[in-house]
């Protein structure tokens, strides 16, 4: 369940806490997303995205941790 | 839409059963339907060979084939339905082995078409057909009231010389014999998509929508062993080669990392739930060549510039008729199957 | 695509692969909750790349799967009536219900309209005030924030003609019943990433601890998928039984707070029917009553439970996880995606969809 | 719907006017959108030529023609969409003086179409191919959205060989031929008319829909000096003769009195205030002989079944191309005009 | 068909040919009330069979003709307002309004459906409660009662979705209006036989009178028409002037006192503004005030009159039978059916439109 | 104006003087028509059809005098 695509915020629109809507980059496809659920997001950001909401905010450090790890059970 | 009658024994399963968009999905329920109706009804040798078109046994061979276009948009970043119901004709005719002459042209017309919409898709047309050496030579116009259509419907029909000196046709595969893809895929099913749905997607994708036939004539000119050739429209190229490996009786393999998908078309299939290989295409083959002419196929290929990024993608074997394998990028193995349904943006 | 591609490497994949081999001694049975990560694993062929000893079996995670038929019929009782738009989702559009599907229906002439977010839903009714609109929102918690904001917002904007038929569940109530059926047989879970975006995994720890269970917060792509399952081996194998996060690049242990409270102010929780496992008590999202007059229930009449009857169809086993979807005697010969026979031939998510998409030997269909 | 773009030069005319129905009529406003729009933009000798089909060179010379047909309802007295797909290109096949050989099939169906609907007209499509001897040898087909078509569309082209051994075509009518009406005229558009509207008529009357390609192929295998051939479907005997002369150059001269229609036609046409020469017919054809060969030609036509009622009607004449005139059963002369606009039921 | 192809006969015809030639002494000049006679005129080419010295010319006897733009304009303005249904005869479809015509506002997408009988549209008034269903109600007297039944029937059944916009006019002020003109050239008239089914012919005895002026009601096959020529001619040249019934095998004097009545109660008599020749005194009928709401235009605002503009159509001076249509510069040329620039060439009984048909030598159209 | 056509009244259904339909035959075509303005009519009459509407009972006697008018008129 629950299709979610990583996307990367290029600019945020409106004050409306409700209806602010982020222009997000897919692989160099352009959409609209609504940001209502992620108030901290910032350009530049990396979001999920699902049904058109952003849920999460992908931490970049955090993304390294399935490398790191295996190369810790590889050692 | 009220007559119905059940006195022509329909089968079991079809008694009040209602056409739905899956059917003409051009995957496994437009195959059923096919299989089930039409063809035992018009009963030929040339429908049993499930080939695009047919190859008529008439002085000098000629190809005969036919497509209705029912595009909505009109107009779509890369093309229009002008120029797809000319490329579509000319592009199954090639894969019949002949080479693109004459078209014909009938116009379904919505009360309500602007004109100058119609001029704008007759204009493209002709300039596909200029560009494509073919002649639209026939044709026939129908206007339907309001709301008995979507703009504009094309048929197009064409016939052309058989260049080929051999059988293209599925039937022809062996075991062993090589598929190879002239292109990336998905562009033009994805293009229309994001022109159609209200998904609100700003991209650069753009429809491959274009006659492929000039390296077709090559490979024919230049002797390769072509055993079938199939261009990739609805039902993408996972629907073409179930197709062609069921009427084979083979199997097949392919490398998911060999097939070239853009970045931005393969973003688009995340978003939306699609398979790219399932998505359409207007301007993509696929060749099946015997094993020692690959290399020479892929040359020829990538002198032209529709297919240029041609690439071997996999290969024919023993094994249940249709059985489709892709070997995935981690290294595991699938199974690829015809599209099911239609093709609808999902959750889940 | 970042974010994507790194983490579908054949390399690493192995890496991982072999990681797990080496510290597997003996059988282990881990279930992937959500049905996303069943299509990941057959799509990919993760599982060709496990050792024998692990068999991953196939969770409930499937929000069109779990759909009681009851809300089926009331969706197409919905669409039948004269006036209405129904929204869904395209996953829903072949669920069988007792007599048709919703693309039936539409063929039938009813005005079913797929949307791609639950916002274009609410701008149906902004653009047909002259119509009931309805939203037929189906999902688990990631879902439902979205599912939910559509409903805030028409009260904002006082859109009367506004309503959503509400077939939300909740995964941990699912786990649990799972967990104490009798015979269960699952050694460890892989929690669905995504619904832990929203709801966090403090709600698993306690679950974990009473079930001595582990359970590993798990992302959808094949090197997460295999960290998962390195996880709970690990911790299998040591005899642990805690709640780890592998997806922390997207999921905090509060969860979303935000999503949550509005999921929280229209929805309330309620018991709920799962298909293959019947009711679970606190397992489902209803409309709270401050937003009452946006139930799709409320206008058109309560959804009706029926006795759940599958037929020769074991798909409740295979929701449950006690069968395989190959194992079905009906699978790919009397039942496919062009002839489902139960709810998880039909979703594209479905277990026995994705085995018939990507496992099945060709059976011809029986005619 | 939306598009309209002023940029692709619209004539003066044209501009933000929309298709109507009289468009698609057969009539002028047909035959103005071909001259002013379809023509010039696809230019080649073949459309040029106005012909039913084109009569390509090809090894064996062979005629290839197309038609969509939309008609509504779907099954009326005497015939269905399915028969007349096949009857109307077999006969338009035979207008080029070849004999009908290959259909090509493209279906859009609308979405919601019974199954039970589809095979009843795709059986009666077998049947009429059978019947008339051609082969319907490739085919395609599209689903569209509810709402988006009237049950189902049907185009068909087809290919036959040339039987003739001189052109068949308007430009080859001279002054003095004379003009043979293979029967009676307008059942099918009135069978049509009383199935569809609401007018709630009860009668007897059949489409007249067949082929007509026997009693042609015996006219050119005995060797009848034919000018030219045309079949009279929509806007009837009065458009078609119309048309021909103009591309003829010629005028030309009819006795109504000679002109066969059925009373109940008769009465119907003005119970709806139609001219009956306006009506569409799918089995009748007009054959321009020469003067010397009307005799024999029409013994030939009266032996076959679908041409026993054939008669001699008037003559082409030099005078303003295009002026065709009718005498009146009370002796009075007028004007024969195509059908203008739609064919409505009116009151006066 | 009996009643029709013995009137029809080219022996007959040339008797009464041959007959009129026999008595007529000096040019005489008759109108033709009725477009349909005029079109049978045309379509047996009648006035090739007559001496030279007889001229008939052309009367305003087309509704479709003399409805002023306004109601064309307003049927448009009415059609175009969402959720109507507008309901006409087929030969309104093509008439232009100032800026279109329905045709065009259906190809636009308003809902124009064409009737044949005006039950017609009182059943999709009954089909579609929903909607508003106006139907647009032209003619002469022949076709008032048919009109006046549905406003009756409506009335009974209380369908109070349904009204009409009418735009019914009555011969005999016409003919008054033509007589009284200066400059008028009309000898005799051949009334107009069906109009006359209804009403009788008494009304015309006084107009004979007083204007010294033969009036023949007369029928519509070819031997009808030549008898009233005949007849009128008879008069004329013995210098008498009564009214005649030529077609008293459909005509008795006092007309059809049923359909009256029911014409008189649903409508009342009012003044008409006529294409061609402005205002008539008493020479229209509007829906009287018993049958106030169902009228469209208190539903959808009243009809506006404006100026009437022709540029270089003539078809003022046709309606009046001053000119004929080949002598107006445009016909053939600049004006044809397909492109109208008046409403006497979109009529099909529009005298432009008969002689296009029937009577012009091929020009072709300039582009 | 007014295209009014002939036609013989074949049978006679309804009591309801408003909606009394006639079964008319026109040249072999039946149709439906409203005789509501012709309570006179009987079956075999003759009548004049305009929209649906019989709207006057032909003559027969009447409908001679045509001929008989022009054999006077040639004698
Ligand atoms: S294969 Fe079909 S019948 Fe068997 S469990 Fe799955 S859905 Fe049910
Ligand atoms: S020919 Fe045309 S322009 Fe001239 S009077 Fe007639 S309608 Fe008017
Ligand atoms: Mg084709
Ligand atoms: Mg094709
Ligand atoms: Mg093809
Ligand atoms: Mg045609
Ligand atoms: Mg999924
Ligand atoms: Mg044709
Ligand atoms: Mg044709
Ligand atoms: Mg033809
Ligand atoms: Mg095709
Ligand atoms: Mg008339």
């Amino acid at each position: 369940m629950c299709l979610a695509v990583p996307g990367r915020v290029i600019s945020i629109e409106g004050d409306d806490p409700l209806t602010r809507q982020g222009r997000v980059d897919f692989g160099g496809v352009i959409k609209s997303v609504n940001l209502a659920y992620v108030p901290e997001v910032k350009p530049e950001d990396y979001i999920l995205v699902h049904v058109g909401f952003a849920i999460t905010v992908l931490d970049p450090r955090e993304a390294e941790r399935v490398f790191e790890y295996l190369e810790t059970l590889q050692q | 839409m009220n007559e119905d009658s059940e006195q022509h024994c329909p089968l079991s399963s079809e008694g009040r059963e209602l056409v739905k968009m899956a059917h003409g999905g051009g995957g496994r329920a437009t195959a059923r339907l096919l299989d089930s109706l039409f063809r035992p009804a018009f009963d030929n040798p040339w429908l049993e060979r499930q080939h695009d078109g047919a190859v008529l046994d008439m002085p000098g061979a000629m190809a005969f084939t036919t497509d209705s276009f029912v595009v909505r948009p009109l107009f779509f970043p890369g093309s229009d339905i002008g120029a797809m119901a000319v490329h579509g004709t000319v592009n199954d005719i090639a894969m019949c082995g002949a080479e693109p002459q004459y078209l014909s042209a009938g116009f379904i017309l919505e009360e309500g078409l602007p004109l100058a919409t119609l001029r704008r898709v007759v204009d493209s047309m002709a300039a596909a057909a200029r560009e494509t050496g073919v002649r639209i030579v026939t044709g026939d116009l129908k206007v339907v009231e309001r709301g008995k259509a979507d703009g504009l419907y094309i048929n197009t029909a064409g016939v052309g010389r058989v260049v080929a000196n051999h059988p293209i046709e599925p039937g022809q595969v062996r075991p062993g014999d090589r598929l190879l893809l002239s292109g990336d895929i998905g562009r033009h099913g994805i293009a229309v998509m994001a022109a159609r749905e209200k998904l609100d997607l700003q991209s650069a994708i753009e429809s491959d929508c274009a006659s492929i036939a000039p390296p077709v004539m090559a490979l024919l000119n230049e002797g390769i062993a072509i055993r079938c050739l199939r261009d990739l429209t609805r039902g993408g190229l996972a629907s073409a080669l179930v197709e062609v490996a069921e009427t084979a009786g083979l199997a097949a393999r392919i490398q998911e990392a060999d097939i070239p998908v853009r970045e931005d078309i393969s973003a688009v299939c995340e978003l939306l739930g699609l398979d790219p290989l399932h998505v359409a295409n207007e301007g993509r083959f696929m060749a099946v060549v015997a094993p020692e002419d690959v290399d020479r196929a892929i040359d020829i290929l990538r002198r032209h510039s529709v297919s240029e990024a041609a690439v071997d993608i996999g290969l024919f074997l023993e094994g249940s008729a249709g059985l489709v394998t892709a070997q995935s990028v981690i290294g595991g193995s699938r199974v690829v199957d015809m599209l099911s349904g239609e093709q609808l943006p999902r959750i889940c | 695509m970042k974010y994507r591609d790194e983490y579908r490497t054949a390399d690493a994949a192995r890496g991982y692969a072999n990681a797990i081999a080496r510290i597997t001694t003996r059988p282990w049975t881990l279930m992937e909750v959500c049905g996303g990560q069943t299509n990941a694993i057959m799509r990919f062929g993760i599982d060709q790349l496990l050792p024998k000893e692990i068999s991953l079996i196939h969770g409930p995670g499937c929000p069109v799967c779990v759909t009681p038929i009851d809300y089926i019929d009331k969706a197409l009782d919905i669409a039948g009536t004269p006036g209405v738009i129904l929204c869904t989702f395209g996953d829903m559009l072949r669920v069988p219900g007792t007599k048709s599907d919703l693309a039936a229906a539409r063929a039938g002439g009813a005005d079913v309209r797929v949307v791609y977010s639950p916002l274009e839903a609410l701008a149906v009714a902004r653009d047909h005030p002259g119509n009931e609109v309805v939203f037929f929102a189906v999902g688990f918690e990631t879902t439902a924030p979205a599912n939910a904001m559509t409903v805030y917002q028409a009260d904002r904007e006082g859109l009367v003609n506004f309503s959503v038929l509400v077939s939300q569940v909740l995964v941990p109530p699912a786990i649990c019943a799972l967990l104490d059926r009798p015979g269960n047989r699952i050694h460890g879970f892989l929690a669905a990433g995504h619904v832990c975006t929203i709801t966090g995994y403090a709600e698993y720890e306690p679950i974990a601890r009473q079930h001595r269970v582990p359970i590993v917060v798990t992302g959808f792509e094949p090197l997460d998928i295999l960290e998962g399952v390195y996880r709970c081996i690990h911790q299998l194998e040591r005899g642990e039984s805690i709640v780890e996060n592998q997806y922390s690049r997207a999921v905090r242990r509060p969860g979303n707070q935000l999503a949550q409270q509005v999921m929280e102010s229209v929805f309330q929780i309620v018991p709920r029917h799962w298909r293959g496992m019947g009711e679970i008590t606190a397992s489902g999202l209803g409309v709270s009553p401050a937003y009452q007059t946006f139930d799709a229930e409320a206008r058109f009449g309560a959804v009706i439970s029926q006795d759940e009857s599958q037929g020769e169809c074991t798909s409740g086993a295979v929701l449950r996880g006690e069968t395989r979807p190959d194992q079905c005697p009906a699978f790919g010969t009397r039942c496919t995606p062009e002839h489902p026979l139960g709810v998880t031939m039909v979703s594209e998510e479905g277990a026995c969809a994705a085995y018939y998409r990507y496992r099945r030997q060709v059976r011809r269909p029986v005619e």
